[in-house]
């Protein structure tokens, strides 16, 4: 048996995808502003230009688990983040709460040094798993935000409730916090705590919004796209409900 | 036009001489060379026209290659041309002393030999010894692939050659001879325009802009010219030649009246003859090869540290522009530049330095200066670590001439290998600064896709000068950029091509504007984002041209007007400095700390303030109490623990009303737990529980333990469990210490195959991401099976939907401590909830009253500022 | 003893270590982040070796021998596995990690594969149903027993909670002549309604995790103030 | 090299991802089959990963102590007890009493501890929070919050009074109604960022595995 409704949707998601990115070839779109990565951008200007340290935790979540959504937006905001800082006196830190996260962080920060032609700076204890479990992990964070040379804290990845605590330590070090995650619950603590927080979706958008390539910007024209679809399905499934179609 | 100087910041005519622009008050003067008029150099005329400058610096770009392509010869010739009297002993001093920068000599032997041409009719004598006598020693010296250049050069070049008019040879000598015999500053000011690369010295006037070109073109004749010592002036005719031959082709260009145009048209034609003659012999390019990898590798270099700065403009113009035509229009908006200004060359003199340090010629620049005891600027030495290692590199080569023999056909294989095949495409490659941005960003795409490329294996086999521009190896594509940009949707589907992960800094995507802008890094401006680089604005066309119809603003030029805009826009408002909150005494965390520090310990201290117990009854409680009366007691019950230990004073509390209530019924449970410590939690609760109820373990209850891989693991243990767990925790032991069942093989789960074996499953979560995928992974295996969701207060918002839903995926749903404390009463039990109630009641009080002087404090100030603002 | 003073005596110390950090970071909250991120890396490594590494590839390898390596179900369910592992332990080195990176390849794709079906199938597809609500007003709610009027509104502020939330992320934008980049006026009004429901929501929520954490703060306070409590009665009943 | 060996990643990632996918999709055996092998390695690989984790963890700290570095001491103590519990752990069994003796009165009240100030953070980020953004939904996000906390608590007076009963039912329905609709927005738009983002990597347009 075929979850034909599952692989129509799986097709649509393929499908705009490509048409977009190669639609973005000919015609550019523009997106609305984000303030908090055109923040960002700046912070990490200010940050190269005074040899600080830019820290970019990836969260807790595994790689093999559909937590790994936002680790991977991390990974490709990681990807820019690695060439723009690689000129600083003080080479960016990534944490992560997940072995194999950690090791892609690695393995994605090389790759950034080497597009710059910078992989003699690269060093493998860059990306850092802080603890294994979510809490030891935020417990790890103390010791990189408060040595007082990391003033970007940039937070993308899967985090729980004690994602409010990560981002308050960054905060009461006085640091610029930027931080998103896919789960509803930590985004409303990170509304409160951050002072540039990242909601619903947003967190997806990073690779777009900071050009890790045409597709990232191809990806927001999708969901945009798949975004009319759904209301427009539920819209219309309401009506059919409503007049008794089952569906 | 050619006495007066054209003002490089108002682009107004000054008269000739003036030292400062009388219209903005630029400073001219030191940018001109001062053609100081010498009698010990031979056909110099008393008054040295400022062409002459122009014709020297193309004529040391000449000698420089020539220093490429034969490179052996370089040692030889000095002492030589010594001993012909071409030159003057200080002469031949400072040339030493300016060695290493390996412009000197041989910009002082070319004009110094052609100088001579004019005087001695056909055949300049002077010129032949000194050209015969390294002529002659030549062979011996040059490996065998230079000399099979060269002989093939030779035929090649040779029906072509006719005399003609000479002259500018002289100037140049005499411009060329000026610099050289005025002290430093000329010389170094010549040599910027001779010892830049390429696209250094693109953006000057003709003779600049034309100056790569010319020796580029002019290259293999040169080579040629000291193998075939018989005619030792047929290389000067032969390239003469060569230009006269193209100037049908520079009918595209359109007639100038200016003096310099001729000039232009003879050396692109130049070029034109040079690039057949490289497209149709790999080898012919080694010296080519030579001078690119120095380029390449400067280049590279310089933005290994730089690569933002030159990514954006450039893809943007690449993606956007994308091809042949934009090249073109951009190459001849580049010639048309140089008509326009004819003296803007010296006027623009240090800018070039500027405007070149991205194309690596502030490598050459530095060991020009260190040669001549001049101090470095410290931009010139910003570029980065790699910034110094490239002219040595490049001189190392020089010197070695055999080692280089096999590896540099090889690099000119790679250059070419990008290379377009028409000539039209090639100028873009000598655009300023252009090779620069085509090295790095299609390198970045490369190492992006993987660096996959053949340049990496290439790496291995090169030295460290000619690895460097690997860096941008695919990129090697200089002005092969644009025929990649047209070549590539051609071969490859538009998404396959889109799906490289190159990093486009498109200007038109708005809100990346910010991070696309270019970082300085380079100069008093190094570090900045979104300065506007030199060369583009200099660059910039000032009147249409024949192109003008194309000529609408291509996506470089939009986005250096957008970011002109930005720049301006940015001076307004000020980068604010991170604010040290971590000098302030933490005053309003220590006043909230206090305040619910003391909201918790007095009740449990003292005992006040107590509150009453919820008299509601939450409407989800009775169907779950129905539900838990309702299991069987012959099928256990399965109990996720998903939560961290940092919950389990919630958690525990809240789950403790209700596993009372199903272990108090009988039913046996087991446990599983989907986090590390999951398993330690669930033995103290059901060890806690079971004490009260005299329930043994092992007969009572069991823990399956840890459930490791997160959401995928759920889909393993929801499609066959036992697959999913293999061994059990805290196996019960009986008293002689022997453990009495393991995990699976104890008799509680003799029963239990799949997931619908159990009687219930309970998911004690605190997140809500797990409760989701309980919700949704595991449901479609439970079968009739209740689903029921234990959480923390703050996961119910998004788990209640699959309750009240028309078609339930949860059935039972039990959150926050008043439902746990109304479940304790509702079953006659009172727990842990009733003990945390008055702690929790009085926090909650005290949390309400300060998030309300919060919200009345900000918004106080809130009115207070935007009432102030009117006012002010 | 040891569970009876000695552990206590221990936890209420490090609670006391921990909460210090109310005053400002000091070294007491220091030492206790570090022994946690100690204690937590050893309990979890110990877990992931007695209960997945061994039991799923140590003790088939001893319990089958070389059958492990010839026996294709083993082949398959340890020896693979069992090769991908080493080849995951190149990661501990930069010089050799190159060679390590098929796992991570293979985690990845599984990792994405999760990450695609189970938002397709287990959000996307649920959740819109779920907002596939019927206006009939004779439809009575299993669970909650609404029905008539009552329901329909709370079926239409769902709804439209729901798809004004979804409008509010929408990314492209038009631009205008002058070049700005804005939405229309419709799509504002969306949008903003969807930023009413989201600062509603979050509300919720925060409102939720403040409940809960204050839960473990009372808990915590309570399990020291009954710790001194017990202190003093044992000293008091010891003298 | 380098070309074949990318090639390999990708296409492995590519492979298993789709194999995973289909298995979402489909009821065929040898989907679900394959489905679940490569499920179980990739349990497997992420307790492998764990251990390369904590080989990390000892690293970083290890170069910290014997570089001397500021709080070198601290790192002393991490690998003291990282060492110590992981050896009692893997000679005694997480589940022997040393273990559990370890678990029940350093790390869970530690934890606890650490969970006890995310309560005053979020109080101090919540009073904060309207005089540092000051826009109407920050607003409208406290004033919800307040109300819900008076629904959900007790009142020290007047707890059984007919506005605490309104105030109870208006949480109720604000959070099970209006928060519910929020909430499914964002977890829709969620699952579709997800999902873009997932077929990125397996459309081996994003490989965070390297090149």
């Amino acid at each position: 048996m075929i979850d034909l409704r599952g692989l129509v949707i799986l097709g649509i998601f393929i499908t705009s995808l490509l048409a977009y990115t190669g639609y973005r070839r000919r015609r550019t779109i523009a997106f609305r502003k984000m303030r908090g990565f055109e923040e960002l951008g700046r912070a990490i200007e200010r940050a190269v230009e005074a040899g600080e340290r830019v820290h970019l935790s990836l969260g807790t979540g595994s790689v093999i688990g559909s937590d790994s959504g936002p680790a991977l937006a991390g990974l490709a905001v990681l990807s820019r983040m690695a060439t723009a800082t690689s000129m600083s006196d003080k080479p960016s830190v990534i944490t992560a709460g997940d072995g194999a996260m950690m090791v892609l962080a690695q393995d994605r920060l090389r790759t950034g040094y080497q597009q710059v032609g910078e992989s003699t700076r690269f060093q493998l204890t860059a990306g850092r798993m802080l603890g294994p479990t979510p809490f030891s992990y935020v417990a790890g964070l103390p010791a990189i935000l408060g040595t007082g040379d990391v003033t970007v804290h940039v937070m993308i990845g899967s985090f729980g409730a004690e994602a409010a605590l990560a981002a308050d330590f960054g905060e009461r070090n006085g640091v610029f916090v930027l931080a998103g995650t896919d789960d509803v619950q930590a985004q409303s603590l990170l509304y409160a705590t951050a002072t540039h927080p990242l909601i619903g979706e947003e967190v997806f958008a990073g690779g777009a919004y900071l050009n890790a390539g045409p597709l990232h910007q191809a990806s927001l024209s999708t969901q945009d796209l798949v975004r009319f679809l759904i209301v427009a399905a539920i819209l219309l499934g309401t009506l059919l409900r409503t007049f008794g179609v089952s569906l | 036009m050619g006495e007066e100087i054209r003002c490089p910041m108002c682009s107004k005519l000054n008269p000739p001489g003036t030292e400062s622009c009388a219209f903005c008050g630029a400073r001219l003067k030191p940018l001109l060379a001062p053609a100081a008029p010498d009698e010990s150099s031979p056909g110099l005329s008393p008054s040295a026209p400022d062409r002459s400058e122009e014709e020297a610096a193309g004529e040391d770009w000449l000698a420089r290659m020539r220093t490429g392509a034969a490179q052996d010869d370089l040692e030889e010739d000095l002492p030589k041309k010594g001993e012909g009297g071409g030159a003057s002993p200080d002469w031949l001093g400072r040339l030493r002393e300016v060695g290493p920068a390996d412009e000197g000599p041989p910009a002082g032997e070319v004009p110094d030999w052609l100088g001579e041409q004019p005087e001695q009719a056909v055949a300049p004598a002077g010129a032949e010894p000194g050209d015969e006598e390294p002529g002659g020693a030549v062979p011996a010296q040059i490996p065998d692939w230079l000399s099979r250049v060269r002989e093939r050069q030779a035929q090649e070049v040779e029906p072509a050659w006719e005399p003609e008019p000479e002259g500018e040879p002289s100037e140049v000598d005499e411009g060329w001879l000026a610099r050289i015999r005025d002290s430093g500053e000329p010389v170094g000011e010549g040599l910027p325009s001779s010892g830049g690369p390429a696209g250094a010295a693109a953006p000057e006037v003709e003779g600049e802009a034309q100056g790569p070109t010319l020796d580029w073109g002019d290259l293999t004749p040169s080579g040629e010219r000291e193998a075939a010592e018989a005619a030792s002036v047929d290389s000067g005719l032969s390239w003469r030649e060569d230009s006269g031959a193209d100037t049908g082709w520079l009918e595209e260009v359109p007639p100038d009246g200016e003096p310099g145009t001729p000039k232009t048209a003879r050396k692109q034609g130049v070029q034109e003859g040079w690039l057949s003659e490289l497209e149709a012999t790999a080898d012919e390019s080694e010296g080519l090869a030579d001078r690119r990898a120095a380029d390449k590798g400067a280049a590279a270099k310089w933005l290994g540290n730089a690569e933002i700065v030159v990514e954006k403009p450039f893809t943007a113009n690449e993606d956007e522009i994308g091809g042949p035509e934009a090249a073109e229009a951009e190459w001849l908006k580049e010639l048309e530049r140089g008509t326009d200004e004819p003296s803007s060359r010296q006027d623009q003199e240090p800018a070039r330095v500027w405007e070149t340090a991205g194309e690596g010629s502030l490598d050459w620049l530095a060991e020009y200066d260190a040669s001549i005891g001049r101090p470095q600027p410290e931009e010139v030495e910003e570029p980065g670590p790699a910034g110094d290692e490239g002219a040595p590199g490049w001189l190392s080569e020089i010197n070695a001439p055999g080692g280089q023999g096999p590896s540099l056909p090889e690099e000119a294989r790679t250059a070419q290998f990008e290379e377009p095949s028409e000539p039209i495409p090639e100028p873009p490659e000598e655009l300023p600064h252009v090779p620069a941005l085509v090295f790095k960003q299609p390198g970045q795409a490369a190492s992006a896709q993987g660096q996959d490329f053949d340049l990496d294996s290439i790496e291995g086999e090169l030295p460290d000068w000619l690895g460097e521009p690997k860096a941008g190896g695919t990129g090697g594509e200089a002005g092969g950029g644009q025929a990649g940009a047209d070549l590539a949707p051609a071969t490859l589907p538009a998404w396959l091509e889109a799906m490289r992960p190159i990093s486009t800094f498109r200007s038109v995507v708005d809100v990346a504007e910010e991070q696309e802008a270019t970082l300085e890094s380079a100069g008093p401006l190094a570090g900045l984002r979104g300065v506007l680089m030199a060369e583009p604005v200099v660059a910039m066309p000032r009147a249409p041209t024949i192109g003008a119809a194309k000529l609408e603003v291509t996506e470089r030029q939009y986005a250096q007007a957008e970011l002109l805009h930005q720049i301006v826009e940015e001076e307004e408002r000020e980068l604010s400095t991170p604010d040290k909150r971590r000098l302030r005494l933490p005053m309003l965390r220590w006043v909230v700390s206090a305040v619910m520090l003391l909201a918790v310990i007095l009740p449990i201290t003292v005992g006040t303030p107590s509150f009453s117990l919820p008299t509601q009854v939450s409407r989800d409680l009775l169907p779950l109490m129905g539900l838990v009366n309702d299991l069987p007691v012959d099928r256990p019950s399965l109990i996720i623990f998903d939560f961290d230990p940092g919950y389990s004073g919630e958690m525990d509390t809240v789950a403790g009303a209700f596993l009372d209530q199903v272990m108090g019924r009988g039913v046996p449970v087991v446990s599983l737990s989907t986090r590390p410590s999951g398993p330690a939690l669930a033995v103290n609760l059901l060890n806690r529980i079971a004490a009260r109820h005299g329930v043994s373990p092992g007969t009572g209850y069991l823990h399956l333990g840890y459930l490791s891989g997160g959401p995928a693991a759920v889909q393993i243990f929801s499609a066959s469990p036992r697959d999913a767990v293999h061994k059990g925790f805290d196996i019960p032991e009986a008293p002689d210490g022997e453990e009495t069942c393991g995990g699976w093989d104890c008799p509680i789960l003799s029963g239990v195959q799949r997931l619908s074996d159990f009687g219930m499953v309970a998911v004690i979560s605190s997140g809500t991401e797990n409760a989701r995928v309980w919700a949704e992974q595991a449901h479609p295996f439970m079968g009739q099976v209740p689903l029921v969701m234990v959480l923390s207060a703050g996961a119910e918002p998004l788990i209640r939907p699959y309750y009240e839903a028309l078609q339930p995926q949860v059935n039972g749903i039990l959150s926050g401590l008043p439902a746990a404390v109304a479940y304790e009463q509702a079953n006659l039990s009172p727990g842990e909830a009733h003990s945390r109630w008055n702690p929790f009641g009085a926090a909650l009080a005290a949390t309400e009253a300060m998030l309300a002087a919060g919200v009345i404090y900000g918004l106080a100030r809130w009115l207070l500022r935007t009432g102030r603002l009117p006012r002010e | 003893m040891l569970e009876g003073v000695i552990g206590p005596i221990l936890a209420a110390l490090l609670t006391i270590m921990m909460l210090s950090y109310i005053i400002g970071d000091n070294p007491f909250f220091r030492l206790a982040c570090y022994i946690f991120i100690g204690v937590a890396s050893g309990y979890a490594g110990a877990m992931a070796w007695h209960q997945v590494l061994w039991p799923g590839i140590g003790e088939p390898v001893l319990e089958h021998g070389l059958a492990t390596f010839t026996d294709p179900t083993l082949i398959v369910t340890v020896f693979v596995p069992l090769v991908l592992i080493l080849l995951m332990l190149f990661k501990l080195s930069a010089a050799t990690a190159p060679y390590g990176t098929l796992p991570l390849a293979l985690m990845v794709g599984i990792g994405a594969g999760v990450l695609v079906g189970g938002a397709i199938t287990g959000t996307l597809i649920p959740q819109s149903l779920a907002a596939m609500a019927t206006l009939d007003p004779r439809v009575t709610a299993p669970q909650t027993g609404e029905t008539g009027l009552e329901r329909v509104i709370n079926v239409i502020i769902l709804l439209a909670g729901t798809l004004s939330t979804l409008m509010y992320f929408r990314f492209t934008v038009t631009r205008a002549a002058s070049g700005e980049t804005r939405r229309s006026r419709m799509m504002s009004l969306i949008a903003g309604g969807g930023g009413f429901f989201i600062a509603l929501t979050f509300g919720v929520m925060y409102a939720g995790a403040v409940a809960a954490s204050v839960i473990v703060l009372s808990e915590r306070v309570q399990f020291l103030a009954e710790f001194f409590v017990n202190m003093l009665s044992r000293l008091t009943g010891a003298g | 090299m380098k070309l074949g060996t990318y090639l390999i990643w990708a296409a492995v990632a590519v492979a298993a991802g789709i194999i995973v996918l289909l298995g979402y999709f489909t009821n065929l055996d040898v989907f679900i089959g394959l489905r679940l092998v490569l499920l179980r390695w990739a349990t497997l690989l992420a307790a492998a990963g764990l251990g390369i984790g904590l080989v990390n963890l000892a690293s970083v700290h290890l170069a910290k102590v014997s570089d001397q570095e500021p709080g070198w001491p601290y790192s002393g103590v991490l690998i003291v007890f990282l060492t110590f519990t992981l050896a009692l752990g893997l000679f005694f069994g997480p589940d022997s009493p040393w273990t559990l003796f370890v678990f029940n009165f350093i790390h869970l009240p530690l934890e606890s501890s650490l969970m006890a100030l995310l309560a005053i953070a979020l109080v101090v980020a919540g009073v904060r929070l309207v005089g540092r953004r000051r826009d109407v939904l920050s607003l409208a996000f406290l004033l919800t919050a307040i109300l819900i906390l008076l629904g959900t608590g007790p009142w020290p007076v007047a707890s059984d009074s007919g506005l605490h009963t309104a105030i109870t039912d208006l949480r109720a329905w604000v959070a099970q109604v209006w928060a519910a609709g929020g909430a499914r927005g964002i977890l829709l738009g969620v699952a579709i960022g997800a999902v873009v983002t997932g077929l990125r990597v397996l459309m081996a347009a994003d490989r965070p595995y390297g090149s």
